[in-house]
């Protein structure tokens, strides 16, 4: 039988335990990041099976929207890093345009995104007609902070990211050095996304 | 920490004697499982898509019938009181029991879930997200339920408000155990929903039990 | 540190009193807040210059939001004092915020499905936000229904106590969603680092709709939390003596 | 109050539904603890006598 104090230390022992393995388990999840939407890195990354539904979040980019037949639109969505080819046949949402951030419910088909749900991400920022045009190609417009990359954690495929072409540099204009993620977590996502600015 | 031993022996000593009790969980799984099979056209693709959803929410929803008599069976027979003044301490009281119900309830949950993925049509590959979430999250709602079984335990209603009150404490682990499943179907990375699996369950086997001898203190009072 | 003073503002009737004159400034400055920020966000806010004038949901969004959070932060706080120091006051703030809470968290749910249609382009959707908002309101529920479960009000708010507080790390969650995971839902326009991206035109409102929303809830849990202790201290000298002065008033105030 | 006010570019099923329901859901966090205290109240006058 433990005496009383020896219990005591037990217990707290055990508490003390058992919240460092939680901290350990939940800033390992972290690190390897949740998402509701993948990005365009994320797909071009990782062998993603044809069958599978999948969230795509990005921007569309400046200039590629081309408008088809009936209500089939094409366009390509970028997280400043890299860029997937996107189709879509049905009613866009009210924000949609070029350089709107959007999230796309589709399947990956020989190399297209294919939609059947587009919805838009607004931003964070509000402000009056008039003081958005003479903020046009200021910073805080169209950030690619919301869109950071779930698997840009590894080094690996950050640095194919980086030297890849597939990311028309001409559409999405960032301040040197910038392009890339700085860091593996989240705020480092976060502050280097806010420099990555796409002018509309 | 004999005593526990002997608690812990006395549950599953009483679960071996009421076999209907403890066999009613994997039965109502099975059920569950095979009423969806039954549901949908023959071979429906659309059934193998759904089959994370349906073993999880199955799986929960099982363990959850057996969760009310946690403490109601030694609350009517008086054991619950004497385990009060008892000098054992009530927290590791509570953590021996919701191990236990586990053990009885949860574990055959995760054994049983291969096979019935299976009839589900659900890829092979999959089987390991799938029943590693299982074993981390079939526990979480043991000690989760057990909380909740304590907080209602002296209640005339308490088995109706006993789910409501577990389902919303439980979600984040039916989102990232069936999130697993779907992301290494699609060829993503599963670790990092299980990660959070098992960062959930740490956090309630540590926390929950104290929790949970606070509220059948305060039934008791 | 002289404590005296709380201890005195703890005791049932000295509260009662505090609140019998406190709550109609909290009731009347939130009202005339309230009417400032919706006419400010309706009338006088210039539409945005992206989402138009569907942004002006914002004006009963967030402060919804706002306070479903804040609310329930002070429930978990509540529900520690009660157990700890078996305080009878905050066993009745406790119980006084949960429907309080539920009804805010609710509007911000629906609010919040009226301006995802129009700018999202659906009602709802899975995401991280929305999902913990609405186990958000599963545990005010929650909290509501098994307080009314038990016959003994004081089991029953010690009870209430441990749930809000168990519930209590849903709260970092919605908060902290749209920075830790991807969301559809936006990031944070006003509870950020540095300057607020809102220009100052259509934030004055807003933050004017904040304030207001928070006297508002003020007003209702003081309201509510009088109640609880009438009806936990019937039988007393005070309540007998309170309920024969507030009867000739209880149908004008 | 001109038309264009209450059209509100096109959105006003989804302003106007937001600020009714916002309306609502005020006045009762108001009208409800007032409703209870009137009948605690008045149970409480009945018991005294």
């Amino acid at each position: 039988m433990m005496s009383k104090r020896q219990k005591r230390m037990a217990a707290v022992a055990a508490l003390v335990v058992g919240l460092a393995l939680t901290a350990v388990f939940g800033f390992t999840a972290f690190r390897k990041n949740m998402m509701y939407f993948y990005t365009p890195t994320d797909i071009l990354d990782h062998q993603v099976a044809d069958d599978a539904r999948l969230r795509l979040g990005g921007l569309v980019m400046v200039g590629s929207v081309k408008r088809g037949d009936g209500l089939q639109v094409d366009f390509t969505l970028s997280d400043c890093e890299k860029s997937l080819p996107v189709r879509y046949d049905g009613i866009l949402p009210d924000l949609f345009k070029e350089g709107q951030g959007i999230v796309a419910t589709g399947t990956m088909q020989n190399g297209v995104f294919v939609a059947d749900e587009v919805l838009a991400k607004h931003d964070e920022n509000y402000m009056p007609p008039e003081l958005a045009k003479s903020l046009k190609t200021a910073d805080g417009k169209h950030s690619c902070a919301p869109f950071k990359s779930a698997t840009g954690v590894s080094p690996a495929p950050r640095s194919q990211a980086v030297s890849s072409s597939s990311a028309p540099r001409s559409a999405l204009r960032a301040r040197e050095g910038t392009v890339g993620r700085a860091d593996g977590d989240v705020k480092g996502g976060v502050i280097v996304g806010r420099d990555a600015v796409v002018p509309s | 920490m004999s005593a526990l031993v002997a608690l812990f022996a006395r549950e599953l000593k009483l679960a071996a004697r009421a076999r209907t009790e403890w066999l009613m969980p994997p039965l109502f799984f099975v059920i569950v499982v095979t009423l969806f099979g039954f549901g949908v056209r023959p071979n429906d693709p659309q059934l193998a898509a759904f089959a994370p959803a349906i073993l999880w929410v199955g799986a929960l929803l099982a363990a959850l019938l057996s969760l009310e008599r946690l403490y109601r069976s030694d609350q009517e027979d008086g054991t619950l009181e004497q385990l009060l003044v008892s000098p054992t301490s009530l927290t590791f009281a509570v953590f021996i029991k919701s191990l236990a119900h586990w053990l009885l309830s949860g574990l055959p949950l995760v054994l049983l879930a291969a096979p019935l993925a299976a009839m589900l049509g659900f890829p092979s590959a999959l089987l390991t997200p799938l029943v590693v979430g299982l074993a981390l999250g079939t526990p979480c709602l043991s000690f989760i339920g057990g909380f909740v079984a304590a907080l209602t335990v002296g209640l005339p209603r308490g088995g109706a408000l006993l789910p409501v009150l577990v389902l919303p404490l439980i979600v984040p682990v039916v989102i990232f155990g069936a999130g697993a499943v779907r992301a290494s179907g699609q060829g993503l990375d599963a670790s990092a929903p299980l990660y959070f699996l098992a960062a959930i369950l740490m956090f309630t086997l540590t926390v929950l039990p104290w929790l949970a001898a606070a509220a059948l203190r305060n039934a008791f009072e | 540190m002289n404590w005296t003073w709380f201890h005195r503002l703890a005791s049932p009737p000295s509260f009662f009193r505090f609140a019998e004159r406190f709550a109609p400034w909290f009731g009347g400055l939130g009202l005339l807040l309230l009417l400032v920020a919706w006419y400010g966000g309706l009338v006088l806010a210039p539409a945005d210059y992206q989402q138009k004038d569907a942004f002006r949901i914002i004006y009963v969004h967030v402060p919804a939001a706002a306070v479903s959070l804040s609310l329930y932060i002070a429930m978990a706080v509540c529900g520690a004092i009660t157990l700890i120091w078996r305080m009878k006051l905050a066993e009745c703030v406790l119980v006084a915020i949960a429907p309080v809470g539920a009804s805010f968290t609710a509007l911000a749910l629906l609010t919040g499905m009226l301006w995802g249609k129009p700018m999202w382009g659906a009602y709802w959707v899975w995401d991280a936000r929305l999902t913990a908002e609405l186990v958000l309101l599963f545990l005010y529920l929650g909290v509501v229904g098994l307080n009314g479960a038990f016959d003994d009000p004081r089991t029953a708010a010690r009870a209430c106590g441990l749930l809000a507080i168990v519930g209590a790390v849903n709260v970092p969650i919605v908060h902290y969603s749209v920075v830790w995971w991807n969301s559809l839902h936006q990031g944070s326009t006003i509870l950020k680092f540095g300057k607020p991206n809102i220009s100052a035109s259509m934030a004055w409102p807003l933050y004017a709709g904040l304030l207001g929303t928070y006297l508002w809830c003020g007003y209702a849990v003081l309201r509510r939390a009088q109640n609880e202790l009438l009806l936990r201290e019937r039988g007393t000298r005070w309540v007998r003596e309170m309920g024969t002065e507030l009867a000739g008033t209880a149908d004008v105030c | 109050m001109s038309a264009e006010f209450w059209e509100m570019g096109g959105y006003a099923v989804y302003v106007w539904g937001s600020f009714a329901a916002a309306l609502i859901i005020y006045v009762w966090n108001v009208v409800a603890p007032r409703r209870r205290r009137r009948a605690i109240l008045g149970s409480l006058l009945e018991t005294d006598e």
